[in-house]
């Protein structure tokens, strides 16, 4: 590709970008959030087609209106946001635009055969291929996207941020796959904002910055990651994780679960979070954290058990009563869960605060917005402008507005679920100062997250949560992603 | 923290630090004027290109003050309706119940007015009775939807078929002729030289767009249609607001009754036969979402607008009933075409 | 020629010159616009009243007819009759799709100077038309009953069913009320009652349910000719004829199967569909100052109310010329 | 390369896991069965309780096997409607035009038969004909929506109105009688004991499910009402695909319309009046979701055969039809409730 150009009403998301994609390489796209990446491999895929530029294919220059004639060359794409389609099983997911069929007429039985082989070389041949992709969790969804990029005879496979929902067990799955793949000759893009999973798969790598390429090419080793923050950022980010302040003996305990079940999910999990302390929940996907976090929050009826915060205990149920006792949620999934997607940003940003911007009902929209440009700012969102609407905000900046929503919201319990999911190497260092900020300034904060990495370096106690069951509740400076992973191994065998 | 990052921060950005929130607000209010204006130019060429077909083939006959009133008072009955139904289709739901509300309304204040006749109060009686009518069926329907977790299409098809029945029941099937002069005298009264039917759309209108724009219900409704899920997690009582809306769009039927009661001096229970397609054919082609999430009532006074001159224009031509249904079926292609193209971005993209 | 609109008071000259020929009549005057203004022509009824008033209009060189949209909304029909006073036409004739409803706007009519024409639902006040013409719904069920009554003579267990059409429609309670009365005289009563919405699909599927509920029946009254297609349908596709059925309002298809003698319609009762037609013509003489011809009274009487007799075989002969197609 | 589409797979695959066909099949079947029992378990459970109050009202009178092939044709027609519906719902649109599309075609399909009279194959004529039109209004439906981009509400009302008022136009408003006997004959002859109607109704529904469950196109129908990007993504021509559901749906009107020529020997432009609604209302009593993505032509059928049982329950009492519609509401209502309730997470939870 060369010379791609593409813009949105007004954004320019792409402004001349080079991409040259070698047979059998693990080519990474570097870039912070709104940089351009997944607009980039959406020209790629067909599913944009670019303002300028052009795409040369085995020599030969191709265009691409649609997806179907990327496909038809084979280039198969994991799309950033979750493609799948809830009312269809796992295998219709899987061969959804090129079924398996004779005449029209489906040959489920086959398709529920090879989905099984996909799955397995994925290592998920536990999946039913029959399962209503519905029910599924937000990880196993991405590996039924990644088992359709899979199906299909490729060349090329782009993957935009696939490890994004995936634990570190997971992600080693992944791997597996994609050098399967490239033994076989078959180019992987691929797009994180996790600079480690870089080192471990990546050959080459093109960095992008507001929309430009800063670099192209460039050899994974022989280069150093401080040059690749600086290639994308334009400067020097450090110490990621902040150093933890020391919570205060008398601080008070800000949040209480005692005995929390909810059926067939998890049971009886306890525990209290102080004002001030930063509590990390570590384990596998599909461990049931979320639905913990969910349950405390009242989002879920817990079927048994007791929150008590903000000095009372919650109404089993009652998403209200939480907020009121100054809890806050960011959910996992942001785009289904969280924003209003036509809604401008500032709009977001206050969604659970606007009535305090209300006389009598009736807002004060100026006060409302200076708020929220002020957390704009503070947060770095890009672009700031808080009238754009959120859907034309890239992936991490998307994150941003939730966590924004509760700083307007001035909670004092937190409960973050995957908050930096998708966020830039960048961002995630602020967001994680951002965190341990509250935190100092006495909020109490649950923070759940499938790197372990981060649980450990940013929580101050860890619960090990396997099977909907704490195994274990320990101070992170006592255990390592090694111990964590074994007690999950364990838990999960017993 | 914040001082570090903004270097990396697109083209727009002036300064390295700070950005001056004058500039910021000058845009917004800019993008809202244009917006405005840009979301309605479609209806407006409509509306226009309408008023010129108007014009051209029926002319002073068409253009003079008394038939824009006559238009406007057409518009006037659906047009309160159909603010009730821009906020229950923006909030996510959809109401097809209005217009039998409306007929049940109209009937049960007739009939409490023949009841009460002896009585000075009656008319304001009758006028209470209407509302609370149209009020109580719009929190039944309400009720079911938010928490008996019915459908709304099929909830408040449910009150259509059992309303009307219910009016009919009451009625017993016979028009109730209104008798108190106040009440008829009052509605058929003027205030500097417009109705008191166009005066009670503009102020529904006018309140609807302040509620719909200006309030914490307004945000709310709009929170819930676009995404409920999000909405309820931040902690918005969904339940609740949606027992409101459908509250709110009783409330306008009931309002509605008592325009027609004055309009017509009759209650029956046919009045506001199938306004509920009306109402919801205005409100779409004013540019609100089926799916919820976005409207405006600016947008669906306009397509009530649109609607009336449409019939006003017909009639002036004395074209047959069929050519007419013809000739409309064209035109509400065009208008929502017209309409679309200059809303921008307002249709999803393929 | 006297002042349009003013009531049929003392006349200033002898009777008999005030007297309008036919030929008097015909004779072009001074051209009037007429507003026409009735219910949705969606049934062939309603769609003979469309177009034979269109057909008297286009028949006088001097009348400019104005039709307005079909509406069943009485909220349409009062803008409609707002625009007409606002033209400023000579005449209005009124097929309202609710008498009582639409009184209010009639009334301003009149009371702007332009005579109101009130076809078939009546108004409910009297200053609403300078002349009403009616049909007689309430005399169409009691025909259809006393014919009934006569048919089955004395056969006091008999099971009638009833057809009705659009319920919510008052013009559906008067004939309904009429036929009970009439059977009442001879001591019988509807045994069962359905009612559809003047349509073929409509009247095809509550006769089906209908036979299937009632497995004997000695008579029908069906409303409407126009949904009696559907009803013979449905008893044909039954296979039923152990009854015989009486129709309403006088279809050619009504009429044809009375004639061809084999059919269980064995009558209808015509309710005339020229009504329209007729109050066209009666406008155009109110606002032409001239009376009916043949009549003494220099103006044009207040009511007329319409024949509505019973059409059997013995005198289908006669009639079918007038019938409208459904 | 393009070309080796069909190996798909890619070589690695089928070694090491070898995947045993049979184990799974048999988990297919039992959670298909259980699914489709559970999914419809309320629906069952509201015709069973129509039907035992219709047996206890009404005795053998409601019970006969006559009485229940009545039920069953008259659900046969709205029943192939809805069939055509709830693919277009399950693709995420609407369409309010299928009963006056149906009027249309009944109309120039006896005008055809009567022009075409001498022939000897006439009433194969208008058959085809009534089917062509069906077909070509709802391409046409299918062509605004998809590539004009107009919300589907409004084509197909604007389609509503244009189709019914041609309807009329070309019938001068008069019934046109079908004097083909062969036609009559055939339409009224029964297989087996079971009318044509219930036949031509019983094939569709049993053709739909096929083509819903078993074919690409219906899992693509499926992918685009439930998120119509990934389906694009996924390399679907979702406009294309867009227009093909419209024109199935008109298809079923078309189809519609000969089998109601066939039962009341007539065409004329009032048939199918408010069918739109019906069906509507069958295939959301159904459980298929009003915002497209999930839906099932079992539910559907048995939308269709509760709401013509109910009808028959009230014949058989001789109920008013005041009465008819309120206790209609309430049980509207309450086969929603009892549908919603068993099929579990149907409904959003909130
Ligand atoms: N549909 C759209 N309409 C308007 N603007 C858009 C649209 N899609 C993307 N953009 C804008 O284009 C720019 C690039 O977005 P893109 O999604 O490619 O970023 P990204 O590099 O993938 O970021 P992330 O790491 O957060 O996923 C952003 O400024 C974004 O706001
Ligand atoms: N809507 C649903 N229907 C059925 N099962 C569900 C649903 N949502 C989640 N589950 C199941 O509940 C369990 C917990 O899932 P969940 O994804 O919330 O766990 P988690 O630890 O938060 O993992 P993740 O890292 O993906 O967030 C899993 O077994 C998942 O499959
Ligand atoms: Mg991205
Ligand atoms: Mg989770």
């Amino acid at each position: 590709m060369s010379g791609i150009s593409k813009s949105f009403a007004g954004v320019h998301a792409l402004k001349g970008v080079d991409l040259e994609i070698a047979a059998g390489e693990v080519h990474c796209i570097l870039g912070q959030n709104g940089a351009g990446k997944s607009t980039l491999i959406k020209t790629l895929a067909g599913a944009h087609s670019p303002d300028s530029g052009t795409i040369t294919w085995s020599g030969q220059d191709v265009e691409l209106p649609s997806p179907q004639a990327a496909i038809e060359l084979g280039i198969a794409t994991m799309y950033q946001e979750l493609d799948v389609v809830d009312g269809l099983t796992v295998a219709e997911n899987i061969f959804l635009g090129h079924e398996l069929a004779v005449g029209g007429m489906l040959r489920t039985g086959e398709a529920n055969a090879r989905t099984r082989g996909l799955l397995g070389r994925l290592g998920h041949g536990d999946l039913p291929p029959s399962r209503e992709v519905g029910s599924l969790s937000a990880a196993n969804k991405q590996i039924v996207s990644m088992a359709r990029a899979l199906s299909h005879d490729t060349k090329l496979i782009i993957m935009d941020e696939p490890s994004a929902v995936l634990d570190s067990e997971e992600v080693k799955n992944l791997f597996r796959v994609v050098r399967e793949l490239t033994a076989a000759g078959i180019a992987v893009v691929y797009i994180t904002h996790r600079l480690e999973e870089i080192r471990e798969i990546g050959d080459r790598i093109t960095v992008l910055k507001d929309g430009r390429s800063t670099a192209n090419g460039l050899p994974v080793s022989g280069t150093p990651t401080s040059e690749l923050i600086r290639l994308m950022t334009g400067r020097d980010v450090e110490n990621v994780f902040p150093a933890a302040t020391p919570i205060a003996d008398d601080a008070p305990v800000a949040l209480e679960v005692e005995g929390l079940s909810l059926d067939g999910v998890f049971s009886d999990v306890g525990f209290s979070v102080r004002a001030g302390e930063i509590i990390g929940l570590a384990g596998l996907v599909g461990s049931g954290r979320s639905e913990i976090l969910e349950t405390i929050y009242g989002a879920r009826r817990a079927s048994s058990g007791t929150v008590r915060a903000g000095g009372r205990t919650l109404r089993r149920g009652s998403v209200r009563d939480a907020v009121r006792a100054g809890i806050g949620l960011s959910p996992e999934e942001r785009k289904s869960q969280g924003l209003l997607l036509d809604e401008p940003i500032f709009r977001n940003v206050t969604l659970s605060s606007f009535s305090r911007f209300a006389r009598g009902g009736f807002l004060d929209e100026r006060r409302e917005r200076g708020v929220a440009a002020e957390q704009i700012d503070a947060l770095e969102l890009r672009p700031a402008d808080p009238d754009r609407p959120a859907r034309t905000l890239s992936g991490g900046n998307q994150q941003k507005i939730l966590l924004a929503r509760w700083l307007v919201n001035r909670t004092s319990v937190l409960l973050l679920d995957e908050p930096t999911r998708g966020v830039d190497v960048g961002a995630r260092a602020e967001i994680y100062a951002l965190i341990r900020r509250l935190a100092a300034n006495g909020d109490a904060v649950v923070v759940v997250s499938s790197e372990i990495e981060e649980v450990l370096g940013l929580a101050d106690t860890v619960l090990v949560v396997a099977d909907g069951r704490v195994l274990t509740t320990v101070k992170s400076d006592q255990i390592d992603e090694h111990g964590v992973l074994d007690l999950v191994m364990k838990g999960t065998a017993a | 923290m914040s001082e570090s990052k903004s270097q990396t921060i697109s083209p727009a950005e002036s300064g390295p630090e700070e950005p001056q929130p004058a500039p910021a607000r000058r845009f917004t209010a800019r993008s809202l004027l244009s917006g405005a204006v840009g979301r309605n130019l479609g209806l407006i060429l409509a509306l226009a290109a309408l008023f010129a077909v108007g014009a051209i083939t029926a002319g002073d006959r068409f253009t003079n003050i008394d038939n824009i009133l006559v238009i406007i008072r057409l518009a006037s009955i659906i047009g309160v309706i159909s603010v009730g139904m821009t906020f229950v289709i923006i909030g996510g739901g959809i109401d097809l119940s209005v217009g039998s509300v409306m007929g049940l309304a109209s009937v049960v204040a007739t009939l409490s007015a023949i009841q009460a006749a002896a009585e000075n109060s009656t008319w304001l009686v009758m006028v209470f009775t209407a509302l609370a009518v149209g009020l109580a069926a719009g929190f039944l329907n309400g009720f079911v939807i938010a928490y008996g977790k019915v459908v709304a299409f099929m909830a408040t098809l449910a009150m259509l078929v059992a309303a009307r029945g219910l009016a009919e029941i009451l009625a017993n099937r016979q028009t109730q002729v209104i008798r108190i002069s106040e009440f008829i005298d009052f509605m058929n009264s003027d205030l500097l030289g417009i109705d008191m039917l166009i005066w009670i759309f503009v102020i529904v209108a006018v309140a609807g767009w302040i509620l719909l724009n200006r309030t914490t219900f307004g945000r709310r409704t709009v929170a819930i249609g676009g995404n409920r899920e999000a909405a309820r997690l931040a902690g918005i009582a969904v339940r609740r607001h949606t027992m409101y809306l459908y509250a709110l769009a009783g409330l306008t039927a009931g309002i509605a009754a008592v325009m027609i009661l004055g309009r017509t001096t009759a209650g029956t229970s046919t009045h506001g036969t199938l306004y509920e397609l009306d109402a919801i054919a205005a409100v779409v082609v004013g540019g609100t979402l089926l799916v919820g999430g976005r409207g405006t009532i600016t947008g669906t006074v306009f397509g009530v607008l649109i609607f009336a001159t449409l019939t006003n224009v017909f009639t002036q031509n004395n074209l047959s009933t069929s050519v007419q249904a013809v000739a409309k079926g064209v035109i509400i292609v065009i208008a929502v075409l017209l309409q679309q193209r200059f809303a921008g971005q307002g249709a999803k993209s393929d | 020629g006297l002042l349009a609109g003013c009531t049929a008071g003392g006349s200033e000259s002898s009777t008999a010159d005030n007297r309008n020929s036919a030929e008097e009549n015909a004779a072009a005057g001074d051209t009037v616009v007429i507003g026409f203004s009735g219910p949705a022509a969606d049934h062939g009824w309603l769609g003979a009243i469309n177009s034979s008033a269109i057909a008297a209009g286009d028949s006088f060189p001097d009348v400019e007819l104005r039709v307005a949209e079909g509406t069943n909304d009485a909220n349409l029909q009062i803008s409609q009759v707002e625009t007409f006073v606002n033209d400023g036409v000579d005449a209005i004739v009124l097929l309202p799709t609710d008498g009582a409803a639409l009184t209010e706007a009639a009334t301003k009519a009149m009371e702007a100077g332009i005579p109101v024409i009130n076809v078939d639902r009546e108004f409910s006040s009297p200053f609403a038309a300078r002349a009403t013409i009616l049909g007689d719904n309430y005399g169409m069920g009691v025909s259809a009953g006393t014919y009934i009554c006569e048919r089955l003579g004395g056969q006091d267990d008999a099971v009638i069913a009833e057809i009705a059409g659009i319920d919510s429609l008052p013009l559906t309670q008067d004939r309904s009320r009429g036929f009970a009365d009439a059977l009442s005289d001879c001591g019988l009563s509807v045994t069962n009652r359905v009612a559809a919405d003047f349509t073929v699909q409509g009247g095809e599927a509550v006769t089906s349910q209908l036979l299937s509920a009632a497995p004997e029946i000695d008579a029908i009254w069906n409303h409407d000719d126009d949904q009696g297609v559907g009803v013979l349908a449905a008893i044909d596709a039954a296979g039923r004829d152990e009854f015989f059925m009486v129709g309403g309002a006088g279809s050619a298809n009504a009429m044809r199967e009375i004639q061809s003698g084999d059919s269980v319609l064995e009558a209808t009762v015509i309710y005339p569909s020229t009504q329209a037609a007729d109050g066209i013509a009666m406008a155009r003489l109110i606002a032409q100052g001239k009376t009916m011809s043949d009549l003494y009274t220099p103006s044009v009487p207040y009511r007329v109310v319409l024949d509505a007799p019973v059409i059997t075989a013995d005198n289908v002969d006669e009639y079918i010329q007038f019938a409208f197609e459904s």
